[in-house]
């Protein structure tokens, strides 16, 4: 049965310190809310897993939360750096970082792997690059059939995959809309799934051949509106495209980010409070 | 028809290179712009594929983010990433991939993951991402780069992605490599054994300039041609396509509460 | 650039005798009309691949055109036996037929496999059954992770692919809607895909995420409006149960079976005339 | 209330096997018949899957054959069927498996591929379909079949689907194997070793008759339950959603042309 949780209950039953985390979403339905909780809860030696860190992530990065990254891109968007996950690789600031870094087809190979429950991907992948040399994760296999030498990705599992979406309805389905990256598997591939949504509705649509994450792969749904932003949700706002600018001047320097980040994050007591205490210094 | 700067010279450069028809893995940036620069001029059936999961995506403005919603609003479709990787990029079915890096190497080999050692390094940089198999399964590869001593060298700190590398052809990597790099002082294409050399430059741009911002010893091909520079037509439509991007970015977000 | 052709030319240029031919559809959109085609042109020795053959493949097989069959469950839905698929295996009539015998998770592994041109697919299956006994394309692979030897079955690569969707655009763009089994995995996988459609309209809504098959993955498409009957077109005609039952009778006799087939297929010139004698017939 | 054949015997039994929640792969017959009548009565939230890549239909009549439209039309969602087999059933979240066959072991392995030799059958059945991977992943599987010396075999011609089969718990098979056979006799449960016992008869069935249908020397439980004859409200809602389906099914469909 679906758990309907407030988020921050949610994290606080199900996310231990020292979990295996994925807050999935391709650019368009980051977890944000979700996020920003764990800094709240001040979650530490957490292992981050996420093809794209984005902003969240440099924000846990760098509030110390994560012990390990399982990445494949780890930039601001169409901005540059993340300034945060940049400084805790070469300077260890504010604590060492393990990588497990892996290209995008690999990654998402794991997660298939992992939403199967196959203990490893393949794909013809990692082919003229020194990835391997860097990861011991990453090995092959031979081909039965064909003698082929294939690259090999260990399965994707994350104790917790975090997700935003569109709507839920009572029962715990879960609708989602427009670009969903890999959030189907990485929703998949988790020993527990936590659902953010924007809404609630007493009973979704037929999703006939759309993408609906039925009640009985969906651990937790906590509502959450804006749960995304700076990301965003299709058909019911834009991303803040502004702000991804802007967060290269925050997260550039430590002190800047710190009181940033304590200000909006530590210093509200749940995601409304941060939009509002945003709204604030906007007016 | 002298007012073009430099990097609408790359773009045009780099759009008047597809064709209609062409499937194209677009990058973030100038290969985005010179996609849908082509897609508005001469090959209006081009067929854009954005990592995110959006299949034939039309947009009307440059995408900030890989994944903006007017990508998948004017898509064709929308699928799982795994999908566009593993059943339109490995299954050999993209035309033309773009890519861009901190550094290329003479056999046009990228890094875009560390400058320095990579368990201590002086730049941490973004990473793969989806580079890697582009570089092996795109049946060719465009590089688009500004030229410095900096940024082609002679030997990288990190192979990223392969290009003309030794062993390519038993690698098991489906495509060609990179068959062209557009840089903002010219064009070099590989020559047999894999090595680039130049073959084009823009108006008004010496040879010796192309040169001197490569930090290798540049191989120079035995014909150079001369690229046209961008047509009325050209720049006309790379500038209402830029006017359009900043007026939607410039409209403000209203934060949602 | 998809070609547009009419079925009997499509077949023609691209479907030669000898060749692999996946015809797929799971129950629904089954292109009965591009099978008959394939028996009124006289193909022989072809390679036939479908998860479940159903009445087009026990058409095909009475008719002798197939060689090969690669399959995971040959029956008649809810009825009963194939009659002309088990005379073939049992009496070899009209000719014996080579059986490459899977499961259906291992077909779908197959097919995912060929449609990612990986040459072979994994999963947790074949086991405790004979049927790698029998079938030496059914081998394995040690995970190198965690040592555990998985189940392989070769990527499945058809020359030619054949669906039936509800409708594409002037582009070749198809557009699929309802229960879709294999088909997109089947149609990614082929060397070619043929579509017969129910409509041709000059442009598709946006899909979305609903199924779409990119005219870059479409090499023909052909008009063929109740090109699945007695399959069916979700939103435009219903499965004809009817004759799925009237099919256990005609087929049980060699005789009965082939003055049908000759009468009904072989003795009109399209589909349109196959539905029309049949029509004829119910009047 | 004797007024009830076996069949309706069968199909009650086996659906008050399952509970509220339960997430069940369905076949088409007496399965489809058993999940659909819990569903109408005790068990409103069964969560039906069909391996067509129908997730949680809710059909008001019985499918003839697995892909039936209606199952599409009433479904939460509609998956592509290779995803029903890795990211549900090989994944573990398939609760209850049912399965029949033509023959059946003491063991609870299954045969529905070949009589005779597989190289030169005597009777060639449909094969494997969903089944080798439904005994092997769903959690529990539950089979049902009609007793008969001819059925239930000392030795199977061929073995499709694995029951209780020496080396099972090391084989990677996840689910935990048949954990009931419900025949129009009686009800047959694995003992420790995994060898099927009558555990349950019906109403007016005698033990001795259950043993006569069985091809082997069959183990009895100690104690024998008797199940309860159908009850009023079963038996209502079992035939009025049969008689719905006959109705639907008479309806004429015309050629589409």
């Amino acid at each position: 049965m679906t758990e309907f949780l407030p988020l921050s209950e949610a994290i606080a039953k199900h996310v231990p310190d020292g979990a295996s985390v994925a807050l999935e979403g391709f650019t368009h339905l980051i977890p944000f809310a979700a996020g920003h909780e764990l800094i709240r809860q001040g979650r530490r030696d957490l292992h981050l897993i996420r093809m794209t860190p984005d902003l969240i992530y440099d924000q846990l990065i760098g509030m110390g939360a994560a012990r390990r990254l399982t990445f494949s891109w780890g930039g601001n968007p169409g901005v540059g750096s993340l300034h945060r996950l940049r400084d805790a690789v070469e300077q260890a600031w504010p604590r060492p970082l393990e990588l497990d870094e892996h290209s995008h087809a690999g990654m998402a190979a794991g997660y298939r792997a992992g939403a199967a429950r196959l203990p490893f991907g393949v794909l013809r992948g990692y082919i003229g690059t020194d990835l391997p040399k860097h990861n011991p994760n990453i090995k092959s296999v031979r081909c039965p059939y064909t003698g082929e030498e294939l690259a090999t990705v260990p399965a994707l599992n994350p104790d917790v995959t975090i997700l935003h979406a569109q709507r839920a309805d009572r029962r715990g389905n879960v609708a989602i809309e427009g670009i969903i990256g890999a959030q189907r598997e990485a929703g998949l591939a988790a020993k527990l799934l936590i659902v953010t949504v924007e809404e609630i509705v007493d009973e979704l649509p037929p999703a006939m051949n759309g993408v609906l994450l039925p009640h009985c792969t969906v651990g937790v749904v906590s509502h959450c509106p804006g749960g995304a932003w700076p990301s965003y949700a299709q058909g019911r706002y834009a991303r803040d495209n502004d702000f991804y600018l802007r967060w290269d001047d925050i997260a550039r320097d430590r002190g800047r980010f710190t009181e940033w980040m304590e200000r909006h994050v530590r210093g509200t007591s749940d995601h409304r409070g941060f939009l509002e205490s945003l709204r604030r210094v906007a007016a | 028809m002298n007012d073009y700067d430099r990097d609408e010279m790359m773009t045009v450069a780099a759009a008047r290179m597809l064709w209609d028809g062409c499937v194209t893995f677009v990058g973030i940036g100038l290969p985005s712009a010179a996609c849908n620069l082509a897609r508005l001029t001469h090959a209006p059936g081009l067929v854009l594929i954005y990592e995110s999961g959006t299949i034939g995506t039309r947009p009307t403005v440059l995408p900030l983010s890989i994944g903006d919603g007017e990508l998948a609003e004017t898509a064709a479709c929308v699928v799982p990433l795994p999908d566009i990787f593993s059943d339109y990029l490995q299954a050999g079915r993209v035309d033309v991939g773009f890519l861009g890096a901190a550094q290329i190497d003479r056999f046009g080999n990228l890094n875009s993951t560390v400058i320095g050692p990579y368990a201590k390094p002086k730049t941490r940089l973004p990473g793969a991402g989806g580079a890697t198999e582009i570089a092996a399964h795109a049946r060719q590869v465009f590089v688009v780069m500004k030229a410095s001593p900096r940024s082609f060298v002679a030997v990288l700190d990190f192979q990223t992605s392969g290009g003309h590398f030794e062993g390519r052809g038993k690698s098991g990597a489906r495509g060609g490599g990179p068959t062209v790099v557009v840089t903002d002082v010219g064009i070099l294409k590989p020559q047999p054994g894999g090595e680039l050399a130049l073959v084009a430059v823009y108006p008004g741009i010496p040879i010796e300039e192309a040169r001197a911002a490569v930090g290798w010893p540049l191989a120079v091909a035995p014909q150079i041609e001369t690229i046209a520079a961008p047509t009325r037509n050209e720049l006309a439509a790379l500038r209402a396509l830029k006017a359009r991007t900043e007026a939607a970015h410039r409209e403000p977000v209203r934060l949602p509460i």
